[in-house]
């Protein structure tokens, strides 16, 4: 395992903390809890709280949204595991501005539980806390059992938006109607041409054979919907526009929002050859490109592979999206 | 009628934590095919944890059964943290009060055990998860508690239907956790939490089996 | 090879393209020239410009320095490869505001014979060049033949401090000298874990064995100054450490720029390992961490492994770096 | 005495490029070995785009060499489009307006193009470059343009003198380009310059060989 590892049990832990010190003007640690990390910003008095949290592994995310119009605290969890319900519990305390807190997190069974019982801990402290659950996954499940996909990179729109209209004011329910809306908005689709491994176990905790790909992989390696031969960049770009597309059915002439990430060890130059197909795919079909993000924004440790998400754009959504924030991960 | 002393048999739980450690690489090569590969490291960095937390303390079962539940519960996270650190938790409120455990005894805690999981998740007997390992088990020691069957006897055919509960999710498609977005393809494989399930309830019945007073 | 790509030889046009693409608001092509990125800003009247180019393969780098208060144009080059003296004598044109411009560019033998070849066309064009030869690496070369060293990841620092100085409206001379200043006060080393590879070649150009690092290893896999059993991230930060601030040597309370920077397949969270105790060895050694910068700064295609940056700060230097910059590559 | 027609050998160009391409991955593999491991990419791409340019058209020598070094010089990069861009630029110049090109005029367009290497990169003879294959031809046709060799003998003793010299790189330390970088350790391996040099002075003497008329 050529990596950068020191006990492989204190990952997460020296993860963070290094995350901490380089960016310590926007990010904290929560006192009580090594495992929440805090905006410098929040909480900010009469705000409604934005918390969201996942497992490890996913750097930036979701760590690096931490930040001024972003999410106000993380709950942080193992490599590919779900935080604590205390950690996410913790999380809301420490956003909580005295309106309302809003969970804003993807679907895994692990993080379910952990929020829902949060959640409980929440009410019990006084707080009230509305959640949106992210399942942008097109991958995941048929299109009639939505509910079932996973939440991937559209997570990282849907806190920039939750993040802007909290930022702007409003509502707890609020909050979470235009988190919600961001969400539904977006579908995503995750292409994997080469395994991570789990520093603790040693060696890939999936394959994937030399000369194929993994299409509509998960960010935890989570098989996809076909293991197909590795096709040039550019077949695979048109097979991940459609796959999005086709399950988004957008009507021509609707403005829309790609993000192009790489998940892990993915050189940058390739993403960008991704991203040039994808975006003259997206405008063949007569969409309007109205903003567009390249980059290493939600990975899987050192996978090998790209994920596109296309979120359909609203007057508000656009708005929101332009909201300058300050976060490490943007 | 063999019982168990509750008082002094908190090293039962530090057994059940060597199991699992030992599992780690299995369960998280199992986890791994239909999964995320993190099953093993979960578990044993948890019940790891509660064993170092126990070790050389003098517990009764029940103490020892609740510091792994809180452990889980509060340290560990992913789905393992809540359901099984609710399952032990309940398991060991159900006998905080016994001198002795028998037969009967053993039944309900695992019947409580079972509600402490079902509290949390939602999953089905079927549905390729732990509980289809513990459902069995569960139903087992409550019908050899009804039949009057004896103790030893009892552990047995709990510890074989967790293993036989577990075989069967070989055939089973996933309907919840990670694996279930698989569909069809969640099959032929066994279940991560079935396979530690099957684990512990194993060594809690040997366990238990070795220290009976008669 | 599992990579994104379709013909080798159209990588580098397509990556342009996409990078261009996704970050119009800031960046452009130049009309005449498909190898040539110039910021959308650019050229501004009366202000020095700044230029700089390389071999491509280490994205951002170069043309995500592109931008606002930073390099106005970027000479693009093949995989690993100088650009062509026509390239850089077309961004010199295009940086051109009158007030001459300043090549900023990294010690290697093609780009030190194209830029001075661009030079001596610009100077037939009328245009006044001066250059700064970054030489940052300190494995690349004994200290007392720094003038053989390497340009690495020091560069960014380079361009930031040069470009904020024009931006001031300093004279030519002025941004020469000051980023000269900037990059003699920078010292860098790299270590590999695992090595990249062209894709028209098709298999690692270099190789480094399974439990092996190479370290002070080059941008381009040149092989560094020893090949050592791999170890574990903290002695691995502390040998990096060791090799920058032995040749730096400087005094303790001096107040120092750190940029811990991945080489294309590192997943983050290793980044921020080495970071964590990278920020406490030079704690530890009585040096004030001023700024820190974690992630993909300067990479080599799909490498594993990571470069550390550390640049004594004065009053200048520190306030040019915090001037505020618009570009993809931050 | 044996000549070349200056007018109608441009093809000699289309065979070095050819001989070029084949070494792609020879190249770059020597290149890899100490420096960055480009070296035959550079080199493909460039002589093969200057061939499909001449593909087709009746060109000079002098013609082909001087489209070849544009090429080179302007769309390639690296170090080899500026050092073999002018080599061939300078090259083409000086046979420019020859009718017919022989030994002394072979030599002395050689020399050109040496100086054209020399006004670009500050290398010497020794430094582990393409001057270690490039300077000896030269100084071997001068020689044999001296003693009055013929043009067949001259040609094949040039061509030796590059193979010699590229072998000798071998044994040197490298003191300029990437390589110089590794001081002792880049001894023991041939440098890709002087590897790619010495097949193009064969190529260009193997292409006048087979066109002499007498
Ligand atoms: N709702 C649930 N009820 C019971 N067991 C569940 C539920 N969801 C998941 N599981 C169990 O969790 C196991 C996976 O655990 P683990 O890998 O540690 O967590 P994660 O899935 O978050 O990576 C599955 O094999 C399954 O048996
Ligand atoms: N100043 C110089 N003069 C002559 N040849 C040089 C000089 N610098 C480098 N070279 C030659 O360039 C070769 C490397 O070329 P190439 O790999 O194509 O370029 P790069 O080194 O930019 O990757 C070396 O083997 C060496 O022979
Ligand atoms: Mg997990
Ligand atoms: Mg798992
Ligand atoms: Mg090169
Ligand atoms: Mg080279």
């Amino acid at each position: 395992m050529q990596r950068f590892v020191n006990n492989p049990d204190d990952i997460v832990d020296e993860t963070v903390r290094g995350f901490v010190r380089a960016h310590a003007e926007l990010v904290r640690l929560d006192p009580g809890n090594p495992r929440v990390v805090v905006s410098t910003a929040a909480p900010v008095e009469g705000k409604v709280g934005v918390v969201t949290g996942g497992g490890s592994g996913h750097e930036p995310a979701f760590i690096g949204y931490t930040g001024r119009n972003m999410v106000d605290a993380v709950a942080v969890g193992e490599l590919f595991s779900s935080p604590t319900a205390k950690s996410f519990h913790d999380a809301i305390e420490a956003s909580n501005g005295g309106a309302g807190v809003v969970v804003l997190y993807g679907n895994y069974a692990g993080d379910n539980m952990n929020v829902k019982m949060a959640q409980k801990l929440a009410a019990k402290a006084g707080i009230e806390v509305l959640t949106v659950v992210a399942n942008d996954d097109v991958s995941s499940a048929p299109k009639d059992e939505r509910e079932k996909r996973r939440g991937v990179a559209g997570e990282i729109f849907m806190w920039k938006v939750g993040g802007a209209k909290a930022a702007s004011g409003a509502s707890l329910a609020e909050v979470r109607d235009t988190a919600q809306k961001a969400i539904d908005a977006c579908r995503s689709v995750g292409v994997g041409l080469a395994p991570c491994t789990l520093p603790a176990v040693g060696r890939p905790n999936f394959a994937i054979e030399p000369g194929k790909m993994e299409v509509g992989i998960g960010h935890h390696g989570e098989p996809g919907v076909a293991v197909e031969d590795l096709k040039p960049a550019n077949e695979i770009a048109d097979e991940m526009v459609r796959i999005v597309l086709d399950d988004h059915d957008l009507p021509a002439g609707t403005r829309v929002a790609v993000l192009v990430s790489g998940l892990g060890a993915t050189p940058r130059n390739e993403l960008y050859v991704l991203y040039d197909r994808i975006a003259a795919q997206i405008e063949a079909r007569g969409l309007v490109l109205a903003k567009s993000y390249v980059g290493d924004y939600f990975t899987s440790l050192e996978m090998v592979g790209a994920t596109l998400t296309v979120m359909a754009l609203d007057e508000e959504l656009e708005a929101l999206l332009e909201v300058e924030t300050a976060c490490p991960g943007f | 009628m063999a019982t168990l002393r509750n008082a002094g048999s908190g090293a039962i739980v530090s057994e059940i934590a060597a199991v699992i450690v030992e599992n780690r690489a299995y369960l998280s090569e199992i986890d791994g095919r239909i999964g995320d590969g993190d099953h093993g490291v979960n578990m044993a960095k948890g019940f790891s944890r509660a064993a170092e937390r126990l070790a050389g303390r003098e517990t009764s079962l029940a103490e020892a059964l609740d510091a792994l539940g809180q452990v889980l519960m509060s340290e560990i996270g992913g789905s393992m943290g809540p359901l099984y650190g609710m399952m032990f938790i309940e398991t060991a409120e159900a006998i905080e009060d016994a001198e002795t455990i028998d037969v009967a005894k053993f039944a309900s805690m695992l019947r409580a055990g079972l509600a402490g999981v079902e509290s949390v998740g939602a999953a089905k007997v079927g549905d390729k998860t732990m509980l289809d390992a513990l459902v069995p088990a569960v139903e087992t020691a409550e019908a050899a508690a009804a039949e009057g069957k004896d103790f030893p006897e009892a552990l047995a055919a709990t510890k074989q239907a967790a293993i036989d509960g577990r075989e069967r999710t070989r055939d089973l498609v996933a309907k919840i956790g990670r694996a279930s977005r698989l569909g069809e393809r969640s099959k032929g494989v066994l279940d991560a939490g079935a396979t530690s399930c099957s684990l512990i309830v194993g060594a809690l019945a040997d366990g238990i089996a070795a220290r009976l007073d008669r």
